[in-house]
């Protein structure tokens, strides 16, 4: 048994790893499809032949795609992803400069919704089909065709323009405090959030009614107990399935860049050096970011794996036998 | 027959049996909630109309979406068709360029919607059904596929080739295979664990039979409930790209493009931006809702 | 067996709202049940058995109507508001359902389960509410009860589950259990193990009990009186013992007739009711049965029969009874279903 | 630079002396790369004032009139009309690191920009260096590949301003990020890449009491709404401005506008090395076609400044010979010529990603005439080596700002020219400029530059549209608000009244 | 009980004959030996019961005769041809004469059909003619009591349980098979419905000259409709024999206790005999030697280390036990 779960592990390891290399090998060759180069970019006017030449050289950008990728997969399996020709930074050390500006937004977006996704679902699967259901319902109906980018620019008009209430600009990190910091975050977490209230409040929804017609339930509520402390004891856990795993998928899918608010409100975040490395043709910036969105995809896959067998102990004998 | 004994009708009012009680238990039962709501209906109208709308285009009598009719950023007026909703910031009609654009987004998202849904519904049915090996394959394909942050693969599709409607279709395709995979395999993988399959296969069915005879037609409406929800979310993505300037070439308008461009102007003319914003809304909005409700229906249809 | 009734049921009413209309799942059913008496209640699937046992507690779904009363010791709790009732759910009347492994959260441990009604009902503190959970789960025949209390519900059998249902149902000492299908998923030799624990733990504790079963031998012996409903009414109500011996409800004699028995010959056939249940959304008007009843009279059609004494512990709703066996024994011959 | 007021400024700051202390935040266009000095663009849409914060300034020019001041240099000049001019420095300016500032450091800084896997926009100009000479720690003596009497300018106008220390740079990329050494008025503080950038005063610099701020905050973003809503917000107190929409929507909201008032400007610059632009009928044409008032309206609102002439009024080289005039009877009437004779005018209009509207907006009036298509092709930065060094293009933007036209005016239409990017080749043209690169004398200038006016008009490889904004935004608590060169902010001269 | 061994078979004459299949499923959990080497044949025209508790591995047995589910090991003969080898393609023929009527009777009808596309669907797939179809639908929905009028057209999620089952059936009528496989064809069904499906089995049997497996949990109904019985316990088989016999006297302890265990129509006396004790083993961790040992009033020491084999008790009944009951 116990070999097993090592061999299970173990495949699970090897099938992320080639996740990983396949994807950023993917993303080599689709940018060497791409017109244009680093090198033109940079030298711009003054690009000529031998000067692309030479920086190409000088960057090791002059081997066949397929080599450099196995030169850059050589040291990516040693930690050294590179450095980006157009910054002269260590990709490793830019990814990890901007991540947790990404990284915040996409918690707290996250957070936000489900701050507000959760007692609108649990509201609604209290009486579901009456008055307050169908309002919130419609609410989050609302809120589900409010993507970032109509989002933002309206609230950064009505919020930070017109009422003063936050800053236009800028980004606080965590460093100088919280306060400071959510200042920053706040809209545009809030602009990412809309939508994900929405879905995160019909799964749940959805899920506790149909928890609430379980058996289990009519014999909790049969013994007595209150109506709050079934829906939270009894029914909130269970019922969490879809809305965690819809939740890695959105974090997932965040945690590469929350491209378009980043852009929006000009935060120093991942999805912004994603953009401008696509934009550059910084193929090696670009692998590095796929490399760590993989490795996020893989690993928030794991995470809510284990979180399946937190929410359900059944999970977790299966894993564990 | 005249003494019943207490325990078996306590209170022997007999009168009572079919009067009034089963009448008022009858009154008290809560009415039955209304299918489709006013609002599913408005939705569907709003798509409807949207749809028409975008596909008569060329009959209607709109001016060009391309050419300026007038000084740029006009406030709607009713002086004809063309300034129904005002001018942009070039001078062009906007209500030319929202029915245009209506076409790019409607036309983006239904043919890049109808391939997830036929590519993926057959490779998620074959997986689901398929040996460990193809399953195995195919998962990894649909892996890879998630393992890119959606708009890194949109981005670097869009920059790598032309910026065109084909270019866009096939980014949000690629978006939207893994879904369709995962739906269909999960859908295949119920399906086929039902005895039916196994009779089928006792009947002599092959294995081709078995899947698309059998298992396909199960699978199909779900997957077909959810082709509105996922059109909706591709009319988002067009409009991020658009709005992150990697839409389609001008001037073919688009309505992320047509927020973009109205977006440093919300101060002073917000319809440039509130127009196409609404427009998305409204027809994501519908999207979502008719999905939801075809869903439900399908859901209702199947486990009742 | 004391006649004083705990619990009395009269002219109760549940319809419910469901996608092709109005439910009428229990339709005009009165009944009661004394003070430490098993009363079985049978029916086939469908016959509205579950709405009923839920209805008796209040604890219809959302939306439907119960009218008539629920009388439990002298208290009407129809219409009563459900922070009253969840009062009298657990220390008063308490529940067991058909399948174990869904009545259970899965989610949860067993000590919870089995504790938060004590803590909630009883006032009792964590300690002593877990004494009193392995006392409870011992008398329920539950082996290594310290272990199990740190269980899941998945990781134990199913006879193990239900054991641990009842020792839920039992915690806060009701008055009156009623246990819906408490075996039908359960296997022959576990649900034999079941029926007598929950008959042991009724008459030791001197609990009333309604057992609720579509199994006409389950009911039979683990009973003291047996209520038949078909199609959301009571057809036949009576002592166990004579309702078996001497069915005169149409229905009920053709059930047991229908009961493939040890004693069936090989290869013979069974004896049919013909037909199917009606439909629940639009009953016909009278007797509900009369559409498949071989004795059907014009007058069944129309009007409902009346629950009738046939007996001194013995009532049915029948306007042609089957001749009483006593009855029978006095005219040679007679076809004992009277066709 | 030179403290002079400037007639666009329509909000006053605050009266009187500067006072010292207090700390300010600041916006600018685009983000650097990193803190090379090399990679740095001296212009108000890059990192002028960053540079200038860390780096301080040799020197810099006067906005009108283009005349030199100097800073850290003393002189630079030549003897020979301008093959081999002569640096002298102060001799009491440190690097924040306490090591001197001398020729040797500059020396080291202009030789490494000539490097081309640098890449460095300022290549060109260091490229016109043939060689350099310490002559004594004060003292460089530089010579040029060819006469060339205002390569200062070109010094103050690129990455050439800005000296570095030399073991520094030597240390590599990632670690002169970490610590950038300079003889500018700021140190860096903190930088988040793509974000904040913090600077503190340096206590040694050499011109105080300068700087008169204690801190320097600078935040980033490209979008001009966003800056000016920061600014009148108060998150932001001064910001760089290159979109004449921002500067309206500053003038409106009664902000501080300080703009630099540009010569030459954006044009739409016709490839006249290939079809159909080869061709002076279609650009002349085009040309005619398109109504720059329209253009600069539907881009950038009310407050764009047309470039109509060369010069502006306020320049002492002023002209009044017309760049430009909008014609369309006519314009039609040489499309349908065209079109009969079977090479109808169709073009490309390359325009790169974030100037869309403009091709929107030049498409959209041509629309209106017959016998004439514009497509619309959207390239990427990374495409402009291709473009613009290939010169693979119809049609693109490009832009000719200057104070004094010398030299970026002969670099951009000088048929010998790298840098020209029309590729046009008029011999008149040439000799114009030419004469106006060695006039001695204003009204030989004037003269010079009125001829190259008239070529630029009749041979139509530009077509002039707007004057660069090159403005600084601010709210009217900020005083000693000054430009040089293309828009770059002075940090040193800021202060803030509390 | 651990039954193993072969005595019980009757050799040649057999329709059906299997001997030591084994069936075994991988889960996540380990390897669970669904069936664990049971032999057992059925003669042509005789009904075999298969009794046992759930899980102890009857509807597999049932599916790997028609190879629906993968076998590990065991040597299944059909008329004396071996089908377990048999291609893919001449199963596809001889399951044709081998039908399987299915445990959920709603479940083995797919919902998007209509009854009467159902209930031909094996002479569509063998690619008969449209109007042969369409006379057979009519007359076999007629025989099993469907009026062809009122439910060829209708989808099976309008059917109730009992009409499903019918549609079942007639689905496995139509292809005129030799060996039918009922798989607790009744248990999901209501009492009065579940005498309908009983004698409806019990009449096409003679009427269409069948061979069949009657799988149940039912003891009763078990009873009623087999000539031959055997009990399956976790996999293994403990006993084997004529149906009367075998329930009028148990030779195997766990016969007796599933007969002492089914409830009675008796108020006096509710059941036959003593409760057994304890739960079932799990399948993934089965005891050692006799498998019932840790329920079996009788188990000794020997039961824990020798697996018992199928001996014969009494002329015709055999059991798998060391300590197998005298007759009663
Ligand atoms: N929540 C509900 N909504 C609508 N109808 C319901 C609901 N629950 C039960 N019914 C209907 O009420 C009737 C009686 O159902 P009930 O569950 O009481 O039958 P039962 O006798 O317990 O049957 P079973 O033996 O299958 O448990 C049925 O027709 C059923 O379809
Ligand atoms: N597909 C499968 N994968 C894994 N285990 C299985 C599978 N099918 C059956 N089993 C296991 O094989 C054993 C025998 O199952 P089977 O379905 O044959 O039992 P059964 O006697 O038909 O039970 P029931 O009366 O519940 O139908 C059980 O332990 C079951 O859990
Ligand atoms: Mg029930
Ligand atoms: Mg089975």
């Amino acid at each position: 048994m116990k070999n097993l779960k090592w061999l299970a592990s173990l495949k699970r390891i090897g099938r992320a790893l080639l996740v990983i290399v396949l994807a950023t090998f993917l993303v080599r060759m689709l940018m060497s499809l791409a017109p244009g180069s680093i090198a033109e970019g940079m030298l711009g006017e003054n690009a000529t032949p031998e000067a692309i030449a030479k920086f190409n050289e000088k960057w090791g950008l002059d081997a066949p795609p397929w080599q450099q990728y196995l030169t850059w997969l050589r040291g990516a399996v040693v930690g050294d992803l590179g450095e980006s020709p157009l910054t002269g930074q260590s990709v490793m050390e830019a990814i990890l400069e901007r991540l947790p500006v990404t990284l915040e937004l996409a918690f707290l977006g996250l957070g936000i919704a489900l701050a507000v996704a959760i007692p609108f679902a649990l509201i609604c699967a209290t009486w579901p089909g009456r008055g307050i259901d169908r309002a919130l319902s419609s609410l989050s109906s609302v809120f589900l065709a409010v993507p970032a980018f109509i989002a933002g620019p309206v609230l950064i008009y009505v919020l930070a323009v017109q009422l003063r209430l936050f800053p236009v600009l800028g980004w606080n990190p965590l460093s100088e405090g919280l306060a400071a910091n959510l200042q920053t975050a706040f809209i545009p977490a809030l602009s990412i959030a809309f939508v994900e209230i929405a879905a995160f409040h019909r799964l749940l929804r959805a899920d506790l009614i149909s928890t609430l017609s379980e058996d289990y339930i009519a014999a909790a509520r049969a013994k007595g107990m209150g109506g709050v402390y079934v829906m939270l004891r009894h029914a909130l856990r269970p019922s969490s399935f879809s809305l965690v795993t819809v939740l890695g998928i959105t974090l997932g899918a965040l945690a590469g860049g929350t491209v378009v608010v980043e852009t929006l409100f000009g935060l120093p975040g991942l999805g912004q050096l994603i953009v401008q490395s696509i934009m550059t043709r910084d193929v090696t910036m670009v692998m590095g970011a796929v490399t760590f969105a993989a490795v996020m995809y893989v690993g928030i896959n794991t995470m809510v794996d284990v979180s399946y067998s937190f929410l359900d102990p059944r999970v977790r004998r299966r894993a564990a036998a | 027959m005249t003494d019943v004994p207490t325990l078996i009708r306590p209170d022997a009012a007999q009168e009572l049996i079919d009067g009034a009680p089963a009448a008022e238990a009858l009154a008290r039962v809560p009415v039955a909630r209304k299918k489709h709501s006013i609002l599913v209906w408005a939705c569907a109208a709003w798509l409807v109309l949207i749809f028409a709308l975008a596909i008569t285009a060329p009959l209607l009598p709109l001016p060009s979406y391309a050419i300026p009719i007038g000084p740029p950023r006009l406030p709607p007026s009713g002086e004809s068709v063309g300034f129904w909703l005002g001018t942009d910031n070039i001078g062009r009609s906007v209500i030319s360029r929202l029915i245009y654009g209506a076409q790019v987004s409607l036309l983006v998202a239904t043919v890049s919607g109808l391939f997830c849904f036929f590519v993926g519904g057959i490779l998620g049915l074959v997986a689901g059904y398929a040996s460990k090996g193809l399953d195995a394959a195919v998962g990894l394909f649909s892996d890879v596929m998630l393992a890119f942050p959606p708009l890194i693969l949109l981005l670097a599709l869009s920059s790598v080739l032309a910026p065109n409607a084909a270019t866009i279709i096939l980014g949000l395709s690629m978006l939207g295979l893994p879904t369709f995979i995962r739906l269909s395999r999960a859908h295949t993988m119920s399906w086929s664990a039902r005895e039916f399959v196994r009779a089928a296969r006792n009947m002599g069915a092959t294995t081709p039979r078995i899947l698309f005879r059998e298992i396909m037609p199960n699978v199909v409406p779900a997957l077909a409930a959810y082709l509105p929800i996922v059109m909706s979310a591709m009319i988002v993505a067009e409009g991020s790209l658009s709005f992150l300037g990697l839409g389609i070439a001008p001037p073919t308008p688009s309505w992320g493009g047509m927020i973009a461009a109205g977006k440093d102007s919300l101060a002073s003319d917000p319809q440039l931006v509130f127009i196409p914003a609404a427009a998305i809304f409204l027809t994501v909005l519908s999207l979502n809702i008719v999905g939801d409700q075809l869903r439900v229906k399908f859901d209702r249809t199947v486990h009742e | 067996m004391t006649h004083e009734a705990l619990l009395s049921v009269s002219n109760m009413h549940a319809y419910l709202r469901s996608s092709r209309g109005v439910v009428r799942a229990v339709d005009d059913v009165s009944f009661a049940v004394a003070r430490g008496e098993a009363l079985g209640v049978v029916g086939e699937s469908g016959s509205g058995k579950s709405v009923m046992a839920r209805a008796i507690m209040g604890l219809t779904p959302g939306r439907s109507a119960l009218t008539g009363s629920v009388l439990f010791k002298g208290e009407e709790l129809v219409g009563r508001p459900r922070r009253e009732l969840r009062r009298i759910w657990g220390p008063q009347i308490a529940m067991v359902f058909q399948d174990p492994g869904r009545s259970l959260n899965p989610v949860v441990r067993v000590d919870r389960q089995l504790t938060e009604g004590m803590r909630a009902h009883l006032g009792l503190s964590r300690s002593e509410a877990r004494t009193r959970a392995l006392q409870l789960l011992h008398e329920v025949g539950v082996p290594d009860p310290e272990r199990r209390l740190s269980n899941y519900p998945h990781e134990m059998s199913g006879g193990m589950r239900q054991r641990v249902m009842i020792a839920v149902a039992l915690s806060c000492e009701p008055e009156l259990l009623i246990a819906d299908e408490p075996t039908t998923a359960l296997d022959v030799t576990i649900q034999r193990q079941i029926l007598d624990l929950l008959r042991h733990v009724q008459q030791t504790r001197d609990m009333s009990m309604i057992l609720i079963s579509h199994d006409l031998a389950v009911v039979a012996g683990r009973t003291d009186r047996t209520a038949v409903m078909y199609a959301g009414r009571l057809c036949e109500v009576g002592s166990s013992r004579e309702l078996f011996a001497d069915p005169r409800h149409r229905y009920t004699h053709a059930l047991l007739q229908a009961t493939p028995s040890i004693d069936h010959e090989r290869h013979s056939e069974f004896r049919l009711i013909p037909g199917s249940l009606p439909d629940p959304t639009q009953p016909a008007p009278g007797c509900r049965f009369a559409p498949r009843c071989a004795a059907a009279s014009s007058a069944c059609g129309s009007e409902q029969p009346p629950l009738d004494s046939v007996g001194s512990d013995h009532a049915v709703a029948c306007f042609h009874p089957v001749e009483s066996r006593n009855a029978q024994l006095a005219t040679i011959g007679g076809d004992p279903d009277g066709r | 630079g030179g403290g002079t007021a400037t007639p666009t400024q329509t909000t006053d700051g605050p009266a009187g002396e500067p006072v010292q202390g207090g700390a300010l935040t600041a916006a600018q266009i685009s983000a650097p790369l990193n803190l090379d000095p090399a990679l740095l663009m001296n212009a108000s849409q890059g990192n002028g004032m960053l540079g200038n914060a860390l780096y301080g300034t040799l020197m810099i020019s006067d906005e009108t009139t283009g005349e030199i001041e100097y800073s850290i240099a003393t002189d630079f000049s030549s003897t020979d009309g301008g093959t081999t001019f002569t640096l002298t420095l102060r001799d009491d300016v440190t690097f924040s690191d306490g090591t001197p500032y001398d020729a040797a450091a500059v020396k080291y800084n202009w030789d490494r920009l000539k490097d081309e896997t640098l890449a460095s926009n300022s290549l060109p100009d260091a490229t016109m260096i043939a060689d350099t000479a310490v002559v004594d720690p004060q003292t460089l003596t530089v010579t040029l590949t060819r006469p060339a009497p205002y390569f200062g300018t070109q010094v103050i106008e690129s990455s050439m301003n800005w000296v570095a220390q030399p073991d520094a740079l030597a240390l590599g990329q990632a670690e002169f990020d970490e610590n950038p050494i300079g003889a500018g008025p700021f140190v860096l503080d903190s930088w988040t890449r793509g974000g904040t950038i913090e600077l503190v005063k340096n206590d040694e610099y050499w011109d105080a009491p300068r700087p008169y701020l204690d801190a320097l905050t600078i935040n980033t973003t490209d979008n001009s709404q966003q800056r000016v809503n920061a600014v009148v917000t108060g998150d932001v107190d001064i910001a760089s401005e290159n979109d004449w929409l921002g500067v309206e929507k500053a003038e409106q909201a009664s902000l501080q506008v300080q703009s630099e008032p540009m010569a030459g400007g954006q044009y739409l610059a016709l490839n006249t090395a290939a079809a159909p632009f080869d061709n002076p009928l279609a650009r002349e044409a085009v040309s005619k076609a398109i109504d720059i008032d329209s253009l600069n309206t539907a881009l950038y609102g009310t407050a764009a400044v047309p470039a109509e002439t060369l010069f502006p009024e306020t320049s002492p080289l002023y002209n009044d010979v017309p760049l430009h005039t909008y014609d369309p009877e006519a314009a039609q009437e040489i499309f349908d010529e065209l079109a009969d004779a079977g090479t109808p005018v169709s073009f490309t209009f390359t325009v790169f990603r974030g100037s869309e509207a403009l091709g929107e907006a030049v498409q959209a009036q041509l629309s209106l005439l017959e016998n004439v298509t514009a497509e619309i092709d959207i390239a990427d930065w990374s495409e402009t080596g291709r473009i613009l060094g290939q010169h693979e293009f119809e049609m693109t933007l490009a832009a000719t700002n200057f104070v004094d036209p010398e030299p970026t005016l002969f670099n951009s239409f000088d048929s010998e020219s790298r840098r020209n990017a029309t590729g046009i080749s008029d011999p008149q043209l040439d000799e114009a400029l030419t004469q106006g690169r060695f006039a001695e004398t204003l009204d030989e200038r004037i003269e010079a530059y009125t001829l190259a006016a008239e070529r630029l008009a009749a041979t139509n490889p530009a077509i002039y549209y707007t004057r660069a904004a090159q403005v600084a935004i601010a709210n009217t608590a900020v005083g000693g608000i000054d430009l040089y060169g293309r828009g770059s902010i002075l940090p040193d001269r800021l202060w803030v009244q509390d | 009980m651990a039954g193993s061994g072969t005595a019980h078979l009757r050799g040649e004459e057999a329709l059906l004959s299997v001997s030591n299949l084994v069936v075994e499923y991988k889960t996540a959990g380990g390897v669970v030996q669904a069936v664990s080497d049971i032999s057992f044949d059925v003669l042509p025209g005789e009904t075999l019961g298969i009794v046992g508790e759930s899980g102890c591995g009857k509807s597999t047995t049932g599916r790997a005769v028609l190879r629906l589910d993968p076998i590990t090991s065991g040597d299944i003969r059909f008329e004396g041809d071996r089908i377990d080898r048999a291609s893919e393609k001449r199963m596809r023929e001889l399951r044709r004469s081998m039908q399987m009527i299915f445990q959920d009777p709603i479940g083995s009808l797919n919902p998007r059909r209509k009854v009467k596309d159902i209930v031909v669907e094996g002479l569509t797939i063998a690619g008969r003619p449209a109007e042969v179809r369409d006379r057979v639908a009519t007359s076999i929905l007629n025989r099993v009591g469907l009026p062809s009028e009122r439910y060829a057209d209708v989808l099976p999620r309008m059917l109730s349980g009992g009409q499903a089952q019918r549609v079942a059936i007639a689905r496995a009528l139509a292809l005129n098979p030799r060996l039918l496989i009922c798989d607790e064809p009744v248990s999901a069904l209501d009492v009065s419905v579940q005498a309908q499906i009983l004698n409806l089995i019990e009449d096409t049997k003679a009427e269409f000259d069948l061979t069949v497996v009657f799988i149940a949990h039912d003891l009763g109904v078990v009873r009623s409709v087999s000539d031959k019985v055997m009990v399956l316990y976790l996999g293994k088989v403990c006993e084997f024999g004529d149906a009367l016999e075998v329930y009028e006297n148990p030779a195997h302890p766990y016969t007796r206790a599933l007969l002492d265990s089914a409830p009675l129509m008796d108020p006096d006396k509710a059941f036959a005999g003593p409760a057994l004790e304890g739960d079932v083993p799990s399948p993934l961790d089965p005891p050692s030697g006799c498998r019932f040992r840790t329920r079996c009033p009788l188990a000794q020491e020997r039961c824990a280390s020798e697996a018992p084999e199928m001996r014969e008790i009494r002329p015709g009944q055999f059991a798998a036990c060391h300590f197998a009951l005298a007759a009663a």
